[in-house]
């Protein structure tokens, strides 16, 4: 549901009341059609908190989270740092609507805080990033990897992997490649 | 000697038959969930499918007889037959006409009782011997359930017992009659009552559903019989099926008047020559009527409902059915005490009791098919496009 | 049923399993009979009572996410139908509309009622498994072919909208692949006219029956706090009795203009928020999604169904967060383009099988095991959902 | 053929119960002892008694020997429990095999029981009326005792729950 104006404007005030500027906060109206909320990855536990227990926002519910592995400078200006990008989409659960905040991470040792204390759901969230991207989530309760083997090496949507040529054994390339198909 | 050859002969005979019986009963039972499910059922081997069994039991037999690693091997192998024997050794004293049944135990009813605890033995040495522990929770839950289910088993086969005065099956037939107003079922309501909890104890200690949660395919993979392929699984398919012609039997032994058809008996009924043959094989076919009845029963639950859970099934049992039970037991002995048989009650009863189960089946039937009238579904390939 | 005796029921059994204090440790799955493709659950149980349970996905990890990012954003259509194969139009739209929200593509009216008519069909195929496999892994297995024959009909149906039966691929950016006749609307109202009999004939077949009901009340209760909790969504979150349907709330296509109810968790048999709960929730959309197909049926116009749309789709840069109803719940594709290739950078696919299968360590705990199963079933999970 | 059918059953009593005291395998023994208390039922049925053959597998096999069984298969891994040391046994087996033989010998020569030698004869309606009408008083005696002993097993069971219940839960077994 698209945010309300008026929302939108509440929020970024509490924002600013809230941590009267120590969190580098802006709100983005981006094409997302939810606003974004970008932030700076150390106060996500702080910022998560504000959207989920203040009493006029109450984003109780956690839509997904999601993660990008952003490996070249890119021509939008806002997606321009090498590094990974979390993305968690939270839901007003009175009339649905949606927030998203936004915030990046370095290349080397993606680290962030768990947010797994707030919702039920996002410790699955989270290991499904750390499976496939490797961000490390800190103070998680239990983080393993949750859609590959343990024993798995590497992290597949990195933009960077590349997939071993065995796994325990078993060949993970087929002997007469298939042509990639791409239309030019 | 002779005597000994001919009994072996008799015993083979019996069981052959008995487990062609149970071999064609699983081609009925499958076209009848066919039809239930709105589908075909096996039609390929003979005409209709009757002789699908005889593809299936050779398929069987050429099966790798597999015995897992780390399975204790004797109880393994022995566990199918203990449970085939259970089933197979309580057809014994069942009469299914005045001369057709292996040996008039005069021990009867009690005697069934009693060998259907290697049933119990045979499920659960074969649920841990597999070293597997959904078949051990199979095997454990199977003798829970078959130790409890026993009880008011027993209670139920008590009121006839008291009404018949003997346990011997020949002699529990022949005080019952033809007609269903003669039947024990119809009697008065105490009997009624035994016979239902016969029936539902009966459903549980032949694992059938709405109780086959020993072998509850969707939670415990099979059961008991997880790892068993090939012939020694065919053993517990044959003690399955060999079980409902089992308790369709003794139901319609206990409750309906078995092989009684509308003859005169002499009192010598069992000394051979004294009866005609057309007598015999009128009370064959009537008796194998009435099991058919109750067989068809009971696959008609099993493709109707969804089966209990292990602690709904004891609360059945003990909260439920044993009290039932009680109750029927002393009621029959004060009925019996109180109300002398032909006499005025006792007629009066009868009658009422069988015309009041005969409208509840014709209401049964009536609903059924007032139901079918509005939502029947058009069986035809197809039917919208 | 008095306050005493539902405390009774209500009380976990966990108390119990202090007795003997052994546990053994049971492989439920990948191949097991209920888990509805390969999930597995590691049980430790206590007699028949489970002491924890540790849910474990992956088996049918196809990373569908990584081989978006290798192919132009049309190619990827086709693997939509496969993260939700019982529901694949629905897959597919939510797809469609993220990519047409992006690149500001135009949908032609008709397409989208045509739409409608594949996702709300699909939606009733996949409720229509849901119930089906419900009863099926309670021990009862007619319904599920009962349901399944309904299914079929249904899939016939789909075959003449779409030419295919599972993994339909209908939908296109800015239309759908093919147009249908005035023949197929005709068939389907004469169809829904056989559906409403059919769907009031299974529940009165299911939802009465006492078996049925005492496997189903008061297990695996999740309340409404709980299920937004677990990121509940779609029927599972509305029979916690939180009545929110992203037709409704967020709506897309032209489910504004659709007049229907959302079924919510009442608790009728028993605590809100039950399996039993989230068996009749299913029910009633059935219903309602009849009553929204016959509304298409009358207001759906000829008109092209296809507007132009480049051959090789290049998006500018930029994200989208969109979210539709699928049948299993919020369906959501976060996408991110970098503007230049033709692939997309980035797809995420939020699905509601995963969400719920978020539940299950919490709630299994202190469930007997066949309760473990039945609430498992009640979720209707799909495994290449919750995989990809 | 009668006598070779009874030294048949006769044997595997004997086997049985040799087996169940001489198997260092605890489900062996207990297979034994099934074997010995379904061949007893066998020996009853050659001393004409059906009613008490039936009774011995039904108490026996349906009821003893499956909570036995259940025991065993329900502690951890039955099959692996030996006994250690098969000697200590020895020495309370020999004293009450002596003691029991004896007492049997002593009992047969002076109570002048014979064995039944004629044609089988049914004997569950002379049970019945012994039991209702001559020996009505033992028999309902030995019903409330066995009520006493259901009502004391309840009881007991109680105690237990409670006791557990506050004990600390131990850890995980050996699987």
């Amino acid at each position: 549901m698209n945010f309300p104006a008026a929302h939108l404007e509440k929020l970024a005030k509490l924002v600013d009341s809230v941590y009267n500027g120590a969190v580098s906060s802006e709100i983005v109206q981006a094409d997302t059609k939810i606003p974004v909320l970008k932030i700076n990855s150390r106060d996500i536990r702080k910022v998560v908190e504000l959207v989920v227990h203040h009493k006029d926002l109450g984003f109780t519910y956690l839509n997904t989270i999601s993660g990008t592995h952003l490996a070249e400078t890119r021509e939008d200006e806002s997606l321009d740092l090498k590094g990974f990008e979390m993305f968690y989409v939270f839901s007003n659960s009175q009339d649905f609507s949606s927030l998203a905040i936004k915030t990046t991470l370095p290349e080397n040792n993606p680290e962030i805080d768990t947010i797994d204390d707030f919702s039920g759901s996002a410790n699955w969230f989270e290991r499904e990033i750390f499976d496939l991207l490797g961000v490390n989530f800190k103070n998680s309760q239990d983080l393993r990897r949750i859609m590959l083997p343990p024993d798995w090496e590497g992290h597949p949507l990195r933009k960077d992997f590349k997939e071993g040529s065995h796994y325990n054994g078993i060949p993970t390339t087929r002997s007469s490649e298939l042509e990639a198909i791409r239309i030019e | 000697m002779t005597q000994f050859i001919y009994m072996f002969i008799f015993a083979v005979i019996y069981l052959l038959s008995i487990a062609v019986a149970a071999g064609f009963l699983t081609v009925v039972e499958r076209r009848i969930a066919g039809r239930m499910q709105s589908r075909i059922g096996p039609n390929r081997v003979g005409p209709q499918g009757i002789v699908q069994w005889i593809a299936d039991a050779v398929k069987a037999l050429q099966k790798e007889d597999i015995i897992p690693t780390d399975a204790h091997s004797f109880l393994f192998k022995i566990a199918p037959y203990l449970v085939f024997m259970g089933v197979f050794l309580t057809l014994v004293p069942i009469p299914f006409g005045a001369y057709t049944l292996m040996e008039n135990l005069d021990t009867g009813i009690f005697y069934v009782l009693a060998m259907a605890s290697f049933v119990v033995i045979g499920v659960m040495m074969g649920g841990w011997a597999s070293n597997n522990k959904w078949s051990l929770l199979g095997g454990m839950r199977s003798a829970a359930q078959m130790i409890s289910y026993e009880v008011p088993a027993a209670l139920a086969v008590f009121v006839v017992v008291v009404m018949a005065g003997t346990l011997n099956f020949q002699k529990i037939v022949f005080s019952q009659g033809a007609s269903p107003v003669d039947w024990y079922v119809f009697r008065n309501p105490f009997a009624f009552i035994a016979f239902n909890i016969f029936f539902i104890a009966a459903l549980a200690e032949g694992n059938r559903v709405p109780f086959d949660i020993p072998e509850a395919e969707s939670e415990l993979v099979s059961g008991y019989n997880t790892e068993y392929s090939g012939m020694r699984f065919l053993f517990f398919f044959l003690a399955e099926w060999g079980n409902l012609v089992v308790i369709g039997a003794l139901v319609s032994t206990l409750f309906f008047g078995g092989w009684n058809f509308w003859f005169e008996y002499t009192l010598e009924f069992s000394v051979p020559g004294r009866y005609p043959i057309r007598f015999e094989v009128l009370g064959f076919l009537w008796f194998l009527f009435k099991v058919s009845i109750f067989v068809f029963i009971i696959i008609w639950i099993r493709w109707t409902l969804p089966r209990l859970r292990i602690d709904q099934l004891m609360d059945i049992c003990w909260k439920y059915m044993v009290p039932i039970g009680l109750f029927a037991s002393i009621g029959i002995l004060l009925w019996m005490y109180f109300v002398p048989e032909k006499s005025l009650a006792d007629t009066i009863m009868r009658y009422s009791m069988t015309s009041f189960g005969g409208l509840t089946i014709l209401y049964f039937f009536y609903r059924v098919f007032q139901n079918l009238r509005v939502t029947k579904a058009k069986i035809y390939a197809n039917p919208f496009v | 049923m008095t306050s005493a005796t539902r405390e009774k029921e209500l009380k976990p059994r966990v108390e119990i399993t202090q007795i003997s204090g052994t546990e053994i440790e049971v492989n439920m799955g990948p191949h097991h009979p209920s888990t509805h493709g390969v999930i597995r659950f590691i049980l430790f149980i206590d007699g028949e009572i489970v002491v924890r349970a540790v849910p474990d996905v992956g088996y049918l990890h196809r990373s569908i996410e990584k081989i978006a990012e290798s192919m132009p954003y049309s190619f990827f259509m086709p693997y939509t139908d496969r993260v939700d194969y019982v529901a694949a139009i629905n897959c597919n739209l939510g797809y469609a509309l993220a990519i047409e929200a992006m690149g500001g593509l135009e949908v032609p009216e008709r397409a989208t009622w045509l739409r409608m008519i594949g996702v709300e069909l699909n939606r009733i195929m996949s409720h229509l498994v849901g119930v089906g496999a419900l009863p099926l892994d309670l021990g009862a297995f007619t319904p599920f072919v009962h349901a399944l024959r309904e299914r079929e009909h249904m899939m016939d149906l789909l075959e003449i909208l779409t030419g295919t039966r599972m993994n339909n691929n209908y939908i296109r950016f800015g239309g759908v692949c093919q147009d249908v006749d005035d023949e197929f609307l005709k068939k389907l109202e004469k169809y829904l006219d056989h559906f409403v009999l059919f769907l009031e004939e299974y529940d009165r077949l299911i939802g009465t029956n006492k078996i049925f009901i005492e496997r189903l009340k008061n297990v695996g209760i999740v309340s409404g706090e709980k299920a937004l909790s677990y990121s509940f969504s779609g029927p599972n979150l509305r029979a916690s009795g939180i009545g929110l349907d992203l037709r409704k709330v967020d709506p897309y296509c032209f489910y504004n203009d659709m007049k229907f109810d959302v079924p919510v968790g009442k608790g009728i048999k028993g605590t809100v928020g039950d399996s039993f709960d989230r068996y009749i929730v299913r029910i009633e959309e059935m219903a309602e999604c009849e009553k929204i197909l016959r509304q298409i049926l009358s207001k759906i116009k000829e008109g092209p169904i296809q507007s132009k749309v480049p051959k090789k789709l290049v998006l500018p840069a930029g994200e989208a967060y969109h979210h539709t109803e699928s049948a299993r719940g919020e369906l959501g594709y976060h996408i991110i383009s970098d503007g230049k290739s033709a692939s997309p950078y980035r797809i995420k696919i939020r699905t509601g099988s995963f969400a719920s299968m978020t539940s299950l360590a919490e709630i299994f705990k202190g469930m007997m095991v066949a309760d473990v199963i039945a609430y498992f079933a009640s979720l209707d999970i799909v495994a290449p959902e919750v995989d990809r | 053929m009668k006598d070779g059918i009874f030294l048949c059953i006769a044997a595997v009593t004997v086997f049985g119960a040799l087996v169940t005291a001489f198997s260092r395998s605890i489900i062996n023994a207990a297979l034994g002892l099934l074997l010995a208390l379904v061949a007893i039922a066998g020996l009853y049925i050659f001393l004409s008694a059906d009613f008490v053959a039936v009774s011995q597998i039904l108490i026996y096999v349906g009821g003893v020997m499956v909570l036995l069984l259940f025991g065993i298969m329900l502690t951890s891994g039955g099959d692996n429990i030996f006994s250690n040391n098969p000697i200590m046994g020895a020495v309370p087996a020999t004293l009450i095999t002596t003691i029991f033989g004896l007492l049997g010998i002593y009992v047969v020569n002076t109570s002048g029981l014979t064995f039944y030698q004629g044609a089988y004869r049914a004997t569950t309606r002379d049970i019945g009326h012994f039991l209702l009408r001559e020996y009505i008083l033992p028999f309902e005696l030995v019903s409330v005792l066995i009520v006493v002993l259901i009502v004391g097993a309840g009881v007991m069971l109680r105690k237990e729950l409670v006791i557990v219940r506050q004990a600390p839960q131990k850890k995980e077994g050996k699987k």
